[in-house]
């Protein structure tokens, strides 16, 4: 079983030179911490910026300069600023290469459900409901389970949900999965150590097993 | 050019009525109309519909305004940090349209821009669509959103000048641009007020034609939400 | 009967401190040599400048500064540049307070016809059909007649109109006009020397006189 | 930051294929992409749709393709003064769509920013409005517009990084930035690249993610069409 520095170590790797990335909050941050140095990719945040840097020095920390998660971060080289207006454009509009975001739920057709919910309440979704919404291309980053034990790939989502039909790849602490065109959740790698009989008990929606199920690798060091 | 100097917040909110649309510039903390706010705070408005990216936080940001029981409805895309928001909200007192933050962003834009309805794709297939017209366009479904305009909008920038032209700072740019557009009566505080003519025409962000109250603040909080260093 | 120069200086007195004003080409612009020094205003040209100054010295004409006619012009003090989206936000959110515009027709609910056409064809009509679309107050400054002699001063435009029911007020070398709720052109002023029987004659549209029609006074100097 | 710098104009222009559609930036004359124009002209592509505010002069600008008998369709908002335009025209060679000036840059716009369709007031009761849906909002009737795209969107700034972030100078920013939004290949030339980091994030027009293409052009000719002075 992966841990989420693990999940977003195994996600890095699937990044390529050049793209443009939204990540959303929780384990998606940390994919940032895991790229090889070499790779050039730019890292957008809703509320303006183009060019996300690591968290700044003490001293550094500028008020002025926030991502969505309202930290105090740095830019890099070759940023730019500009209005939520644009910023949605540019999200609306399929520029952004690829999202990755937490979710709650996925369903085995490819919606997800990642709306803040507390005490009841849904509280909002940030930029999330435009990323699924756009062009871009769309991986999720979450455990396989809820806290309970309840599997979070579900033949429908039962929680308010963000977007149809959206999801590409799903990167869990039990392995890799692709959404099949005609729905379910087809199994790719799975974490060292775990056994296909336990994503099965774990999966609530159609699995596909096709083939050999290599186990994952994982170069990076943490 | 047009002098549009007002002496402060207090001088610029004073028209506003009980019952008013106002639209609230920043996202999170982060380039709010901390004067205007505090200025509001002077007055005994009552039933004031806001639309701001965020709720504030308690005891900052639009959140002020919710403490001392000035709103009856708030438009946001989210209000994950408020607790007194969630109290008045339950027993009924205040009003809440949550609305996805790039659709909040490019209504607003619209209503600046004379565009009174679009599609976007955001929502379709959720509960963001209840009730809205869905139509099919190169072969995508598609919703109609409708445009937002405000008696008053309420922005902060960095710098001025005294005919309305603003420059921002840094991701403190964020909804204030876009408000700037939407608002009949627009009320622009900076840090910074200067001479017409000190500001490169080249690298104004909002052009003083959608601003009709300028002034200076002082003593600016600007308060960090989140605290995050490098280790 | 008034020059267009004159035409520029009746119009010059209408203007008001502190608006931001749209003027097409042709009479139109030469309404800003009239306007007092103490006025402060603002003409917007829909190529992305708030903020046009007289033609520049010609040490100073730069090519990346022209206005919509394509004319080499200076920036006054305290101008802002943007882009064509931006500009026709501008025009079409009713940003602008008073657009002065050149027609070819007008009918007597307020239609303005304006597009450019030549050799029998429609070559555009540039930001005049925002402009008028919008909700700027539209005067028209024009000559009352065309060169052979027909009124363009109209019950309906038989040329490709631009917009409807939007012309608030006619400039005229014989008068002004303007356009009545109920439809019709009501005569406000005369110019000197021009008899209510002359515009009668070259008015096609429907003429509302009520009372007296006081003869126009032109104070600036040509 | 990626780097998305070609040679030149001959490189940049280089997978443009017969029939493509083509935004080209520039007002009149003025930020016209020239050097991607001269490239163009070196080339024996046919049949091309281009979209230009307007269709330049006979010898310069967006006529030099129509002279050279490149296009089969012209999109513009004016077109009042290129007569081998009226020519090819009146012969039935090239197809002209006349757009309002303010409908043709939302458009754009609209293609960059993922809005499939807007409602404006530009047009109505117009002939720009023969077979376009007709709406009423807030008791005022509007225009269905639908978005434009295209497959390369030739722009030109003044200055540039190597990630593709521009900044425009005056008013040759005027068409560039929205169509940079719009082109699915957006290559831009700039009279000065600089690497990456010397812009001031602050102050760019046309952030990189729009930009696929760079090269610093030479030997700008930035012809006037109209000279005017002081009297």
């Amino acid at each position: 079983m992966l841990s989420k520095k693990q999940i977003a170590q195994r996600i890095a790797s699937e990044i390529k030179d050049g793209q443009y990335i939204y990540l959303g909050i929780g384990i998606p941050t940390l994919i940032a911490n895991y790229l090889p140095e070499q790779l050039e990719v730019v890292f957008q945040s809703e509320n303006g910026l183009l060019g996300i840097g690591p968290y700044p020095e003490k001293e550094d920390m500028d008020p002025d300069i926030i991502n969505a998660s309202k930290e105090t971060i740095s830019m890099v080289k070759g940023s730019s600023l500009f209005d939520s207006a644009e910023a949605f454009a540019m999200i609306r509009g399929g520029h952004i290469d690829l999202s990755i975001l937490g979710a709650l739920e996925v369903s085995e057709n490819g919606d997800i459900s990642n709306w803040k919910i507390s005490s009841g309440l849904i509280k909002g979704v940030g930029g999330a409901l435009d990323l699924v919404a756009s062009e871009a291309k769309l991986y999720v980053a979450m455990h396989h389970c809820h806290k309970d034990g309840s599997s979070k790939l579900l033949k429908h989502c039962e929680m308010p949900i963000t977007g149809i039909k959206c999801v590409q790849k799903i990167f869990t602490d039990l392995g890799v999965f692709t959404i099949l065109p005609e729905g379910g959740f087809k199994l790719c790698e799975r974490a060292p150590g775990v056994t296909i009989e336990e994503i099965k008990a774990k999966t609530e929606g159609r699995l596909v097993i096709k083939g050999e199920i290599k186990e994952m690798e994982l170069f990076a060091q943490d | 050019m047009i002098n549009k100097t007002v002496k402060d917040g207090i001088e610029a909110v004073s028209d506003i009525e009980n019952g008013a649309v106002i639209l609230i510039g920043g996202f999170g903390l982060c380039g709010i109309p901390e004067a205007s706010i505090n200025a509001l705070l002077t007055t005994n408005l009552k039933g004031l519909t806001c639309i701001s990216n965020n709720a504030g936080v308690d005891d900052f940001g639009v959140g002020l305004l919710i403490k001392q029981h000035m709103l009856r409805k708030l438009i946001s895309s989210y209000v994950g940090e408020n607790l007194e928001f969630e109290r008045q909200y339950k027993v009924g007192t205040l009003e809440l349209e949550l609305i996805p933050q790039g659709t909040l962003a490019e209504r607003i834009r619209a209503g600046g821009a004379g565009i009174p309805a679009f599609y976007t794709p955001a929502g379709i297939g959720t509960h963001v669509a209840d009730g809205k017209e869905v139509r099919e366009f190169d072969e995508r479904l598609f919703l109609l959103e409708r445009w937002i305009k405000a008696d008053f909008a309420l922005i902060k920038a960095w710098k001025g000048d005294t005919a309305g032209n603003l420059i921002y700072k840094g991701t403190a740019r964020n909804f204030n641009p876009l408000m700037a557009t939407a608002g009949k009566i627009t009320i622009a505080e900076v840090e910074e007020l200067v001479p017409v003519g000190e500001l490169d025409p080249n690298q104004i962000h909002t052009p003083g034609i959608y601003v009709q109250r300028i002034f200076q603040g002082d003593n600016y909080e600007k308060r960090i939400e989140n605290q995050t260093v490098r280790k």
